[in-house]
């Protein structure tokens, strides 16, 4: 699952990473006897997405014998303001900001800035405001291509479509800008646009697609990217006992996802994705180049990869683990990288 | 009748009026039937136009699939319901509800996924723990004297963070990674997912279990003598105890059912999502205390009772299914829930004279 | 001149007429007193006088002037009416102050400054207080008026309508929490105000307070005045006009029945922490009269064997085992039984019907397998209402819309079936009238010839004297006397319950 | 002491008791120091006590901006739980803040970005449209008898709901794309964004303004006659009637004033955040009635009261900002708050002998 507060799925976070071998010497301030510090100001769900965001974080920290301090929002912009106060004045050496709204996080990331830290930012928007930031994003343009690739290839042109999707996230907005020329392209038919943002996506959603199936019969595809939005879309299916006629497409995996996707008859049929314990890790390596001044570019973005229900079938895979073993471009162990980082993949 | 100015020291007696008892009888009200009627049945009313409307509007509303999956839907605020509409017989209120239906989520899927149980465990487990917390809030409350509020406001916190220890903070799904690096054994159990999926004739279980649930809390609130004790507790704790009523034992026992039926929503909702949702039940204590609330006014009964609440759960029901059919963007529907609401309260206060009569015990 | 004119004066609730054309008159520096049966329409006519009720038929004038219906209590209050209610919860404040509660009215109009603490509203409590003889330390006008006793209550009340310098002044039943010693000082106080010009309306069902305080008696029956006499008084008349039919059972005897079989022994039994230890035997077949003044202990003794509030220390046996209730619910398992005091706070449901009310504690009985027999707990709501003369419409009436004589009948009466071994009656003549009185003691006398032991606790000596066979006087939490009523004098029992020297007296 | 049985006429006489006036008089409770201490200030004492641990343990809770910006942290939910004080006085509860307050956060970043205003501007329709809310809470309360759960739980699914309308369900920030296709014209001002971001001296003004707030609200409460009628109010409406109080007003004042707090809790929300973020607010009331609740106990008063809700809410800002610090997952951060209320439970209610007498009128 995605950056989207509360989500359900699952692999548990104490996730032991296999630490790579690192052969360079470390520059400064690694070099010193005290740990580097950083900080990580995070405005999740309750989820699993999260979990393991920063169970990828830790673990490449650890690696690098680096302190990490994680600040929680939980999905509270308020709260994560506080919080990034509080890690700016608590003696910290660089401060990561995992999401968050930017009006709310870019005055105060600049005031990080003029307190002479590195901060390095995921999934904030944050570029105009402030291009000190190192700033680091899941390439959703490229996720959103992939998967609706697949889509049209499986259903075609001009067929009629259904379309689950929340406005006014940011990556679900970059999503949808690639599903509006996507769906122009093929000339699909969109019979309805529904979904809601709550503390219980899923389920609440399943609701609402329950009743645009009910009053849209016919739909051969339905586009849903964000995997708490897919789930709820293919219970909705199920309870409609449309799952043979409709294909559901969807963006993030997760273990309890590779359950839904695998599960018999499932409409769930391929979904485009990264590796959160991966980004996390990938985060971390981007902010320790940044510390050691060893980083170029200002932005990283991170690329994802396709996943389909047969690979999943025919391969066995159960959970994630079997998946990344599968699929080791999952881990991005070749990104944001340096002969001194030991880089940790899952 | 005026009566001649009695003067002097003489005892001057006045006409003798109609020699009987002076009964002052009380008649019941005439007139004004029309205000009686819409007291009573106006919340009624209100839910079947609207279902009518629904049905008349939207050609999928019609069908009986819909008014099932509406039904489906009401179920679990229905039976958490009941369970607050107990402790508020007992003159308390549980707000701990919402957070024992998302723990029940997660002890089930965990006894099915993490120990490979099958779900008649998964479901003796979630009743016992859902009985324990009401126990729990039971001693605070009555052992310890911690009012209702503050007592199961702190234990809605406290379930709401432990239950996430043993998994993590994590969904639980089957086929996840456990922390020793195994592979979870276990998923959800065919029967299991049958509580949400299966059917009576063309009744789905939950409607089926959420209306015997009702019938046997009206029967038990109405019928017996420990319903009729627990209204007592409610109504005057101090006089219920001196006329010989054990009021701790009857505010335990509320609790201790509030609990359990928490647990009976939980285990629908497990078994309709089919995974160990971590957020699952979130929403569900407003949602209950709402229906709970509205069903001690929408039969004019002013006080809590087992078929307003069921009532006020349909009527949620029918609105919130009705207006996505109808295409509402989903924050119109949170107006409309709120003007029908307020409609329900208008005909059952403002044009009701007499004032409602439950007044739990104390909010603090 | 009249003063104070009431001109055909009407209520009805809900279509259900109360009043039904009350007219009279009288005159500054005059006692009215007003009798009637629980249920005639006392209390409704106070509240229509009051404001509380609004004006809905008839003519209400002070001087000549009328209260403008629309504004309610202020209206009464602009024209120098000031109205002490039955029922003290419906005046004090609970979570002020002794103080703020003294002051509460004053507060309210905005008469005292709008901005202070606490302790500059002081002075002005101690002066109110004082209208009433009350020397009350600052520590009690800071404290919580809650944590009073329901008799200090009362005195809250009474001193802040006097503080009011009322041109009339109301009273319902102000003494039936009272104890001599502070009702004295009420009548003290009346008699001043008497002096000073102000028409006083008193409501009581005791016979010698009006014979101690009015000037003029009127009997309200049925809604309307049925007499008025002035002294001396044909109480006789007054009682007859009062009661109409039921009239007035005269049982002026003295009883003296001797039980022999104790059925309840208390032994070193301490009411409060610092009051010293006593024993007492409570035998079948007599009824104990308990007097004391207010604070005696009376309800400590009671509420302690029914298990309500546990003794400070001391032990119990009943019949031949020991007794040691935690609870009511144990005592009323035991067969012991108690009649609270405080019927509003201990015994009434808001919103229950009679039948439910009554049905309460003997639930059980009604439902053999747990399942209620609604059929047999209206019959026996019924009888409740039958053999207490209860004034009411049904037994499904709301306790709540009866008036508080005849709550009072349906409180205690409920109590009063089979055979108890002990039963205890706290104040069980609060506000009801002499009729339904005499037929308490005379229910109360036959519990007693079937073999309970009953216990009755009241303050008023006259109301313990017309049923006990046997008396026992508590000051400050322990037995002074133990007598049999019929040979004792009231001068002693007066003089020990104010824990005097008996002999000065005698 | 047995007493010999007195029989006949002879009057045996007792050891004479002292020679006074039996008046009952509530005497001040003696002895129990100890206790009584632990129930007046034992939810101070555990506030310090944790202060000190989380200082002495962690390095950077030590630093002069942590004390502030926990402060700053729990300023939001104290102003708006001084709001639900408020109303809890009067014997109601008001549900709707955290709705106004998310629904304050909508509004005034409309005023600036859609309507290109000045803050002063934002600040006063925002404050206006909190009172606004408040008198329709108050409309619905005192002139439709609705009982005050019930009324304002409508009222909040209303605004809920009601605030998306005009934003189209979206969060308002500068730059986004209006309906007619332009650009918003404006963006939070500096002197609106000043609200959170200001200091006083060394003090973050959010802090500054609650505490102004709190002040004022105990010194209306505790010290104006208007305050000690709002009490009585609550405890004794037939007798605050009866005595001339014009008690409908003052529970409309309740209402109007708790909106009002709920907004400016909004204003600082809304600055802090700097957009019109649509789901401010939403974990607002449990927390404004939780401080609230705890408030009435707190300093052994038994009755709702400013500095109670000011204490309870920098409690659950030390503990919230010094498991943060401590690494503290967020699940046990919820634990720990549980755990930490029923202590402070605890001390206010099972170590204190007298029961709270105060009780608002009834909760429906
Ligand atoms: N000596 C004493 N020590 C401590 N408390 C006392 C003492 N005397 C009286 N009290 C208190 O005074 C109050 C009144 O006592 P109680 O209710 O037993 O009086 P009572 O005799 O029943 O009078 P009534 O029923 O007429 O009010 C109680 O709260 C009691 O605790
Ligand atoms: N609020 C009310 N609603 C309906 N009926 C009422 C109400 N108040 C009083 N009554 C009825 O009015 C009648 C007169 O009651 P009231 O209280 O005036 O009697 P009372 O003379 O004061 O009796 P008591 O001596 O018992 O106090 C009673 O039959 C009572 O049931
Ligand atoms: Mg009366
Ligand atoms: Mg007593």
């Amino acid at each position: 699952s995605q950056d989207l507060g509360p989500s359900g799925s699952a692999a548990p976070p104490p996730e032991t990473a296999a630490v790579g071998e690192a052969t360079g010497q470390k520059p400064a301030p690694f070099d010193g006897a005290e740990p580097v510090k950083i900080a990580i100001v995070q405005n999740s769900g309750a989820g699993d997405y999260f979990q393991q965001w920063t169970n990828g974080a830790r673990q490449q920290a650890q690696a690098l014998g680096m302190e990490i301090q994680v600040y929680d929002a939980q999905a509270d912009n308020a709260r994560q303001a506080t919080d990034m106060q509080t890690a700016i004045g608590s003696g910290v050496d660089a401060i990561i900001v995992d999401h968050g709204q930017s009006d709310t996080m870019c005055p105060l990331i600049n005031d990080g800035l003029t307190a002479g830290l590195p901060v390095v930012i995921y999934d904030v928007e944050i570029s105009a405001c402030a291009p000190e930031a190192v700033e680091t994003a899941q390439d959703d343009a490229n996720l959103a291509s992939l998967i609706l690739d697949k889509m049209s290839e499986d259903i075609g042109p001009n067929q009629p479509v259904g379309y689950v999707n929340v406005l006014g996230i940011a990556p679900l907005d970059r999503r949808n800008a690639v599903w509006e020329q996507v769906r122009a392209q093929n000339a699909w038919d969109q019979k309805f646009f529904v979904g809601e943002f709550t503390n219980s996506v899923a389920t609440d959603n399943a609701q609402l697609v329950d009743a645009a199936l009910k009053a849209n019969p016919g739909v051969a595809g339905i586009f849903a990217p964000y995997d708490e939005l897919t789930k709820g879309t293919v219970s909705a299916v199920q309870q409609n006992n449309l799952q043979s006629q409709i294909k559901v497409y969807g963006v993030d995996i997760s273990t309890a996802d590779i359950e839904v996707m695998t599960a018999e008859g499932s409409p769930w049929v391929a979904t485009a994705t990264t590796d959160p314990n991966a980004i996390g890790a990938a985060v971390v390596r981007v902010t320790a180049l940044e510390l050691a001044e060893q980083l170029d570019s200002r932005e990283v973005v991170f690329p994802g990869t396709l996943v389909t229900q047969d690979l999943l079938k025919q391969n066995g895979i159960q959970n994630l683990d079997q998946l990344r073993a599968k699929l080791p471009e999952l881990n991005m162990t070749g990104v944001a990288t340096a002969d001194w980082i030991p880089v940790v993949s899952f | 009748m005026a009566l001649p100015e009695v003067d002097g020291s003489g005892a001057k007696q006045t006409a003798p009026g109609p020699d009987k008892q002076a009964v002052a009888v009380a008649r019941p009200s005439t007139g004004a039937g029309v205000r009686e009627f819409a007291v009573r049945y106006g919340f009624i009313a209100i839910t079947v136009g609207l279902f009518v409307f629904f049905a008349v509007s939207e050609e999928s509303f019609r069908q009986p699939s819909t008014l099932f999956s509406m039904l489906k839907f009401a179920s679990v605020v229905a039976v958490v319901g009941l369970g607050v509409t107990l402790t508020m017989v007992v003159g308390g209120l549980d707000l701990s509800v919402g957070s024992v239906a998302g723990m029940s989520v997660t002890i089930s899927a965990m006894a099915m996924v993490f120990y490979a149980q099958v779900g008649g465990v998964a479901i003796a487990v979630v009743l016992l723990a859902g009985a324990l917390v009401g126990a729990l809030n039971a001693l605070l409350i009555v052992v310890l004297r911690i009012p209702d509020l503050l007592a199961t406001l702190a234990s809605m916190f406290v379930i709401m963070g432990l239950k996430l220890v043993p998994v993590d903070g994590q969904s639980v799904s089957s086929g996840m990674v456990l922390r020793d690096g195994s592979v979870a054994p276990g998923r959800f159990t065919p029967d299991f997912l049958a509580i949400d999926r299966a059917f009576l004739g063309p009744v789905p279980l939950p409607v089926v279990i959420v209306g015997l649930l009702a019938v046997g809390t009206w029967f038990f609130l109405n019928r017996t003598r420990w319903g009729r004790l627990m209204y007592a507790v409610g109504a005057n704790p101090e006089a219920a105890r001196l006329a010989g009523v054990r009021v701790g034992r009857y505010r335990a026992l509320a609790y201790v059912l509030s609990g359990v039926f928490a647990a009976i929503g939980g285990l629908i909702l497990s078994s309709r999502i089919g995974q160990g949702d971590i957020s699952a039940g979130n929403s569900l204590l407003l949602d209950a205390v709402a229906v709970a609330l509205v069903g001690t006014s929408v039969l004019g009964l002013g006080r809590p009772n087992a078929w307003g609440t069921i009532l006020g759960a349909v009527l949620i029901g029918i609105l919130i299914t009705g207006l996505t059919i109808t295409g509402f963007p989903y924050y119109g529907q949170d107006i409309v829930k709120g003007i029908v609401l307020l409609l329900a309260l208008l005909f059952s206060f403002t044009l009701s004279r007499r004032r409602s009569r439950y007044a739990p015990a104390a909010v603090i | 001149m009249a003063t104070i004119e009431l001109h055909d004066v009407r209520h009805a609730f809900g279509g259900n007429p109360v009043l039904r054309g009350v007219s009279i008159e009288w005159d500054a520096g005059e006692v009215l007193a007003l009798m009637g049966a629980n249920g005639a329409g006392k209390s409704t006519l106070i509240k229509v006088l009051a404001g509380v009720h609004p004006l809905q038929h008839g003519r209400i004038s002070v001087d000549g002037a009328s209260p403008d219906p629309a504004d309610g209590p202020q209206a009464a209050r602009r024209l120098g009416i000031e109205t002490v209610h039955q029922r003290i919860d419906e005046g004090v404040v609970p979570g002020l102050s002794v103080a703020e509660n003294l002051l509460f009215e004053r507060i309210a109009q905005g008469d005292l400054p709008a901005v202070g603490s606490l302790r500059r509203l002081l002075p002005a409590a101690r002066e109110v207080a004082a209208g009433l003889g009350l020397d009350w330390s600052d520590a009690v006008l800071r404290g919580d008026v809650h944590e009073l006793g329901i008799a200090d209550q009362q005195l809250v009340l009474l001193a802040r309508a006097l503080s009011r310098r009322p041109k009339l002044l109301v009273l319902d039943e102000p003494t039936s929490a009272l104890s001599g010693a502070e009702t004295e000082r009420l009548f003290g106080v009346i008699d001043d105000m008497r002096r000073g010009g102000v028409a006083v309306l008193y409501v009581s069902h005791r016979i010698g307070e009006i014979e101690r305080l009015a000037d003029r008696i009127a009997v309200l029956r049925d809604g309307s005045i049925r007499s008025e006499q002035t002294r001396p008084y044909d109480w006789q008349a007054a009682v007859r006009d009062m009661l109409g039919e039921r009239g007035a059972r005269e049982l002026a005897e003295v009883h003296d029945r001797r039980g022999d079989e104790v059925a309840l022994e208390l032994r070193g039994v301490r009411l409060f922490a610092g009051a010293a230890p006593f024993d007492l035997e409570l035998r079948r077949g007599e009824v104990t009269g308990v007097v004391g003044l207010l604070g005696a202990g009376k309800s400590e003794l009671a509420m302690g064997v029914f298990g309500a509030e546990p003794f400070a220390a001391g032990t119990m046996r009943l019949g031949d085992e020991p007794y040691a209730p935690t609870s009511p619910a144990a005592a009323v398992a035991r067969e012991v039984y108690l009649v609270p005091e405080d019927r509003a706070a201990q015994a009434m449901l808001p919103g229950w019907s009679i039948a439910r009310t009554a049905s309460l504690p003997f639930l059980r009985a009604l439902s053999p397998r747990g399942v209620l027999r609604r059929g047999e707990e209206r019959a026996d709501g019924r009888d409740v209402i039958d053999r207490f003369d209860v004034v009411a419409s049904s037994e499904d009436q709301g306790v709540d819309a009866l008036s508080g004589g005849n709550q009072q009948k349906v409180v205690v009466g409920r109590w009063l079936r089979g055979q108890p071994r002990v039963m205890l009656l706290d104040e069980p003549f609060r506000g009801i009238d002499i009729g339904a009185r005499h037929d308490l003691s005379r229910r109360v006398r036959e519990l007693a010839a079937g073999g309970s032991a009953v216990v009755v606790l009241a303050a008023d000596v006259d109301e313990v004297l017309e049923v006990a066979d046997r008396v026992v006087v508590l000051a400050e939490g322990v037995p002074r006397l133990d007598a049999r009523t019929a040979g004792v004098s009231r001068d002693l029992i007066v003089a020990r319950m104010a824990a005097l020297d008996g002999e000065d007296v005698a």
